[in-house]
């Protein structure tokens, strides 16, 4: 099942990734601060709908998602 | 050490995006959402594909990416400013077989390092130059570049640039791309998935340019200075896609691998 | 008269122009004053503190590691500053933001919800006037006059109608301090 | 309450005020941090004053914009910081040797190389010494202050004007970044001298203007040096700045400029306040001309001097020059960009105060 | 009559064999008289001996390109004079600061300014001092014949390697030009060094070499100046080279260095013949580090020392640096481009012999 | 002081081709059939015809016409090898109604002062700038320069200028004629009558340029350096037309009075 | 009628006007040496045949060439 | 001994070899030589003079205003140099250009047609090697084949078959001296 990872210890918050999601998988939800003082944004995928495309984790400008298939 | 498996084993899942093997561990010290990650990472990978990580020599600029010997796991020089493609020079001298690449700032490359870039590249040295343009002085808190858009405001145009006193954006691949020793000269733009990948399949010529030994590969890449336009950085890539490149076309300018009528 | 101070907190909080606002205040009233900006390495994001010294004789050195008091307005700065300070000197807490109390029983520490008082005058800008008020009163450097003329000179003609609602958070974190919070 | 003519500024914006009312009215320079303040200062103002700013290319075009509008009569200055200073060497040696008049000003940071963008006094001997070829000084003064940012701006344009020669302000990053108040009265505006030997227009009402540098013939260019000695010489009977504090009955003098002065100033009250040793300072203010005469005049009035720099040792040598052996002479650096603190300062006093011959502590260029 | 290994050579092209003997396979170089003869023979003999040659856009992208060729770990070189020297300070003082070996060779010209291209000694304090911003200093050699043109660069190869430090070759128009004969014997070819800290290839089996020159933390700034005084100072003790000169028995020292030196030797040789003044000279062949240690001790055996430079005063304050109030100091500089005589300096010795205390001719930085 | 006339008064004798008056008394120290002087008197000759001697101010560069203000009846400053442009904008912007001109090398123009002319181009500076292009540095005695033409023997290519090692002749009009602060720009030559009366032409647009306020002219000349080229005068002129004009044809490549379509 | 003047002290001897000239009329005679110790040409037109085109003069590095018509 | 000499003559009149060639001769002998060029002010035409000393000691100054031989080559260069002469100093005179002659007293002077010899040996490039040669046994300073080896290392490869003729025109230029012409 394609999925991804965000590591939260990388992300900025900068919700780059958010819009570029075609499923809008990526979620800007701020509950959470990393040591870095950013939000990280989180990967909400309950109905498993993610495709691996990867355009999350193209536009990320802190390589702070993985992506799995 | 294996284990009891158990018996219904899932599909082996695989990693299909991950950080490159050429990054350090550390994380960027950019702002959030600043286009140097993105282009770091495309430069990172090329590397990694090209298979040339033992024997990249980088050479960072001034700039927001003076750091980038912190993030690129390989040889690094630290330059002075603008002067990367003379450093660069003497070293693909010494080790011909090495990759040797510049990572440049608009200033640095537009406006101190005019004289370096276009001699450089004249003389056909066998280097990679990623160039990126953000329109302005990222580092030293938003001065105009030779780069800034007309009418911009930045902290050394505050009314906004002006092109009868300051003229208007340098394009310099278009420039470039006059000079015999040019293999390969690019414009690309990290403001969507879509363009990041074609930018990278520009790099990508720009690093077969010197591996084959065909002459100065250049890519520029349009990227967003959110912090000093005082934008985000959604915002900051769509000013990119829809302000910046009516002065900046993106494209390809000059292609050795292309031109077939070329010797 | 030598106060040697550091305003300490977040890079939004407007610490930098609080430090000056203070600083004018002491030049208005004809003393000698300096404001030293003290940012991280890193320019951008991250803590931001500056050093304010007022002074009737001329000032010398324009930093200081030891100061007689302290404003802080996030935790790490409340980490970094708090044992620096001259014994007999002052602290001054922003405890919307910082939970942690000082253990120093050689300095006097007051606690300002700073931004429960800013929230009461309808915006959360004003958090940093509350606490530069308290400050004032708790040192007893400048009139809130020249604190208020102060702002007239530092901010942009449009936001002048904000004044009155500074010099009313000046007061409020004044009277905070007074009332021994 | 005086409403008076005081302003709280930024060193870097008191320095470009400084120059626009003594009647620049020409700015061109390029960013660099710690001065950055100052070009995005000029950016704005100076077209307001009606001169022109122009953002250069880079150091080297900075410097020889300021070439040709020092050469077309206009009060002119760049600014800058130690690498971008480094650039304009040539420029530099240029200007001096076609007596031209300009202002330049090094925010000095923390070098070598990039280094830090810290305050440092690494620059003395590039400033004093003249860091590009051949023989020629520039005038170079050490403001310690926002206040003298403005005024010794406005003076060194004067100089400039007077000695027909470039003048430094030599500052650093806390300097220029610092705010205190700058009393406008000390800085009035007024119009720059008009200059009968600039390039301009009306060239049927005067005979041609021209400046240049080259003397091919050795002869001539004799003359041309015997010329520039003879001015450099009157410089420095003419210009030797300074402030005493506390000397009259001190112990130990130290020797100090800008930065490191304002916390030397601050130690001496502290041990005078203390009870701990009568200590004094003279801080130059004119770095060339180096105060010599009055050094070397008062010298032996102290049982030794401390020399205060935020670097390894530069204008100590200056201080030796005017002494010789006077008075035994000890060092105290700094270094990285780090300040100076009052406590340190102190306990090298109390040291030395102790042990005031001590070859061990002294310094000494023999190695 | 022996078949010797001596070659007649000009100076400028025995630096260059001296480079390329010494090991160095890099040579980035712009035209400028009078070093022309270096940057057209290494065009011609570097590709030869397999090294790198190329006529750099500029000097300043010259020395970068030696920047990066040293950073390479080959023995890289630059040459010029004095207005291209000046560009390349920044470069210098990055190079300095990030530890790389290299030689910067500068035959002076006479500035400020263009000049002209007749021989000089103006830039003293840029070579010795550091004209570049920051607190480093490079070894300084001056070689004052063509055999020491090729055998001081080679040496100064060895130093810089041997200290991580730029060395840098001070010579001038007359000694860059001239021919004389070469001991090829004294300057046997060799390999340079291998360094393990060079970027290049083979990253896979070692860790990545780094190169950098900023250090953005003042306090990791300082840690960097502490080691760098701490190799300056090393420096300083181990490299002081000098050369003697009828010292032994001499009323009246000379100093002096290069060009001037060899008119000093026939002048001295003149006032012995004639019976007139028994005069010696210190020749200083490392200018820095300045060999203070020797003049320091020899300085009270004479009635008074003699400065001779082709400038206005600049090595004449190292001089005072290193023996104080000794001995009297006198100054005779030479303008323009032109050389000493004998007859000039037979007449200044003759009356300084005459009246060795003298106030009114005796050098003093006071005025 | 009117005389006596003879009878047959003969038709008045009317001196067609003179001195141009804004040149000096001095005799130019250039080698016999140098180049330079035929661009000098034609500078001149422009300077006389758009009467602007008395507010014309010459920016001499270095290289053999360093001393280019001998010649020159109007103001000027020697300026710091390769920076004319930049001192050029200072005088320009202190004098808007001056006449301002730089006279510059090859070597000067296009090797060290690469930075400085592109930057004083790209601002559209009101300056007018000569350009000599003898494909060598003369005054230095005949090194290489960034035009030098490929397998060019020169002192500092002692072999021919190799293209792979130091690149070949560089463009510089064409490189100028993309920026968009450029009025003017065309290349001539001094190698024939014809020639020069057409580079005449070009100058005198370039004049336009600046007198008109349009922008940045810049005129390149092809001309000899016999000297260093080591062929008489003749044969040195022949080798501008056969040779030279192969790698640097000679017309016009911007001209803001020619394109109508341009505001 | 129109003719040249060659102004010796100017001239160079470097003969560029010597092929320019259609009808032949400046000649490199080698007759005599002016003070910078260069030949001058000469111009000599027995028949009147200068048609005062000046391309002598236009090729003329030294401004050492005057036209009458 | 330390003979300090000056070459001098117009551009194309290959002064700066003819030195050259004394001073390797010089070197060859193991004597201390140098050799300075002087060019005027414009490096192209004009006239060319070079130094050089020829010494058993170490050489000191490069340059002499005082030389003890002059070497004169043409008009300028005679009147020029001629006064410079030590006493008891040696002036050769290239009389096939120079029709002046010395007046002092003080210093021998020889005046060699070089132009006549030159021609008899075929050609006139071989007129400064006479003057070498009448030089050379003027002062006596190094042998004939000393200059012979010296031509062998300065002559590139393809003029070698020049250097019998080059010999001869030392010799005769030797002659004329001997002669006392
Ligand atoms: C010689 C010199 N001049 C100026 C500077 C200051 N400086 C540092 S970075 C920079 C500009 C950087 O802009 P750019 O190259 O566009 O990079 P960005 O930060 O936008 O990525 C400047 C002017 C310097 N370090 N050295
Ligand atoms: C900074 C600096 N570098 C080098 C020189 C030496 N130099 C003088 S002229 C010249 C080249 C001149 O060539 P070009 O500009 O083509 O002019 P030309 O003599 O050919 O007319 C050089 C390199 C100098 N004076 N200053
Ligand atoms: S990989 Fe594609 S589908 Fe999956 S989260 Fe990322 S953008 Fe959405
Ligand atoms: S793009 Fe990357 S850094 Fe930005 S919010 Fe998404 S995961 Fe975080
Ligand atoms: S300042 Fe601009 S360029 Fe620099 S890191 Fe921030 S967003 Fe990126
Ligand atoms: S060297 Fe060349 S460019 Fe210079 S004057 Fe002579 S011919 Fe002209
Ligand atoms: S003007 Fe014409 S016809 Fe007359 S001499 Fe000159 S070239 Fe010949
Ligand atoms: S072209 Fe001029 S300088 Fe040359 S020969 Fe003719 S007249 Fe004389
Ligand atoms: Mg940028
Ligand atoms: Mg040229």
């Amino acid at each position: 099942m394609p999925r991804i990872e965000v590591i939260k210890e990388s992300c900025k918050g900068c919700q780059l990734c958010v819009p570029a999601c075609p499923h809008g998988l990526v979620l800007f939800t701020k509950t959470e601060i990393n040591q870095m003082g950013y939000y990280p944004v989180e990967y909400v995928d309950p109905e498993d709908k993610c495709t691996g495309c990867m355009l999350c984790a193209i536009i990320c400008p802190d390589v702070a998602i993985r992506v799995y298939k | 050490m294996s284990d009891v498996k158990t018996i219904a084993e899932p599909v082996q899942e695989k990693l299909v995006f991950d950080r490159p093997k050429s990054l350090t561990k550390r994380g960027f010290t950019y702002c959030p959402g600043c286009g140097h990650g993105v282009i770091h990472r495309l430069v990172a990978e090329l590397i990694d594909e090209f298979g040339v990580q033992d024997r990249a020599i980088g050479m960072a600029s001034v700039g927001c990416s003076v750091f980038s010997y912190w993030f690129f796991d390989c040889d690094f020089i630290s330059c002075a400013h603008g002067r990367a493609p003379a450093t660069a020079t003497g070293v693909k001298r010494a080790h011909p077989d090495a990759f040797v690449f510049s990572y440049q700032g608009d200033g640095d490359l537009a406006s101190i390092g005019m004289a370096e870039i276009m001699h450089a590249a004249n003389r056909g040295e066998q280097i990679t130059v990623i160039f990126v343009n953000n329109a302005i002085y990222g580092m030293t808190g938003g001065q105009m570049a030779p780069t800034t858009l007309e009418n911009m405001v930045t902290t050394t145009s505050p009314l906004g640039r002006d092109p009868i006193l300051a003229g208007g954006p340098i394009r310099m691949v278009e420039i470039l791309a006059n000079l015999d020793g040019v293999a390969f000269a690019a414009r690309g733009s990290s403001s969507s998935p879509r363009n990041i990948l074609k930018a990278k399949a520009y790099m990508k010529k720009a690093f077969r340019s010197q591996i084959e030994k065909k002459g100065f590969g250049i890519v520029e890449i349009l990227s967003n200075c959110n912090t000093n336009w005082r934008k985000t950085p959604q915002e900051a890539n769509k000013f990119i896609d829809e302000e910046m490149v009516k002065a900046f076309p993106l494209g390809v300018y000059k292609d050795v691998f292309a031109d077939k009528s070329k010797k | 008269m030598l106060v040697e101070m550091i305003f300490a907190g977040f890079g939004g909080q407007g610490i930098m122009t609080l430090g000056m606002t203070l600083a004018y205040a002491g030049m208005i009233e004809d003393k000698n004053v300096a404001w030293i900006p003290s940012y991280g390495p890193e320019m951008r994001g991250g803590t931001a503190n500056c050093n304010v010294i007022i002074s009737d004789d001329v000032i010398g050195s324009p930093t200081t590691d030891t100061p007689g008091a302290v404003m802080v307005m996030n935790l790490p700065s409340f980490h970094k500053f708090e044992p620096k300070i001259k014994p007999g000197g002052t602290l001054i807490v922003n405890s919307s933001l910082i939970s942690d109390v000082s253990k120093r029983d050689d300095i006097k520490s007051f606690y300002l919800d700073t931004a429960g008082v800013a929230k009461e005058l309808g915006n959360l800008v004003f958090a940093g006037m509350v606490a530069l008020g308290g400050l004032n009163e708790a040192m007893n450097l400048v009139k809130t006059e020249s604190l208020e003329m102060a702002l007239k000179k530092l901010l942009p003609e449009h936001r002048h109608k904000l004044i009155p609602l500074n010099v009313e958070a000046l007061g409020r974190g004044a009277a905070l301090v007074k009332n021994g919070s | 309450m005086s409403e008076s003519q005081r302003e709280l500024m930024k060193g870097n914006h008191a320095m470009c005020l400084g120059a626009i009312r003594s009647g620049a009215r020409a700015y061109y320079g390029y960013p660099i941090t710690p001065q950055n303040e100052a070009t995005e200062y000029m950016s704005f103002h100076m077209p307001k004053a009606g001169g022109s700013f122009i953002q250069a290319e880079s150091e080297i075009a900075a410097i020889n914009m300021v070439f040709g509008a020092a050469a077309a009569g206009v009060r002119a200055m760049t600014s800058s910081s130690s690498p971008g200073i480094s650039l304009k060497q040539e420029g530099i040696s240029y200007i001096a040797m076609a007596e031209l008049p300009c202002v330049i000003a090094n925010v000095v940071r923390c070098g070598p190389g990039l280094g830090n963008i810290a305050p440092h006094q690494g620059d003395y001997f590039q400033a004093t010494r003249g860091g590009g070829h051949g023989d020629y000084r520039t005038i170079t003064l050490a403001p310690a202050s926002v206040q003298e940012m403005a005024q010794l701006t406005y003076k060194a344009f004067d100089l400039a004007d007077e000695y027909r020669n470039p003048s430094l302000i030599l500052s650093d990053g806390v300097i220029g970044q610092m705010m205190e108040p700058v009393d406008l009265a000390t800085i009035p505006a007024k119009d720059a001298p008009k200059k009968d030997w600039a390039v301009g227009l009306g060239q049927d009402k005067r005979e041609r203007n021209v400046h240049t540098t080259i003397y091919l013939e050795p002869e001539d260019m004799a003359q041309m040096h015997l010329k520039l000695i003879d001015k450099y010489d009157r410089i420095r009977r003419e210009v030797q700045y300074y402030e005493e504090f506390r000397t009259e009955d001190a112990d130990i003098l130290i020797v100090s400029y800008g930065n490191s002065s304002r916390v030397a100033r601050t130690a001496i009250r502290h041990l005078r306040e203390e009870g701990k040793v009568k200590a004094g300072m003279l801080r130059t203010i004119s770095l060339w001309p180096y105060p010599y005469r009055i050094l070397n005049e008062i010298a032996s009035n102290y049982k030794a001097i401390l020399v205060l720099e935020m670097n390894w040792g530069q204008m100590v040598e200056d201080v030796r020059l005017a002494i010789g052996d006077k008075t035994p002479i000890h060092f105290a650096g700094k270094h990285g960009g780090l300040l100076f603190t009052p406590a340190e300062i102190e306990e090298f006093v109390c040291a030395i105060d102790k042990d005031p011959n001590n070859p061990k502590t002294a310094w000494t260029p023999i190695r």
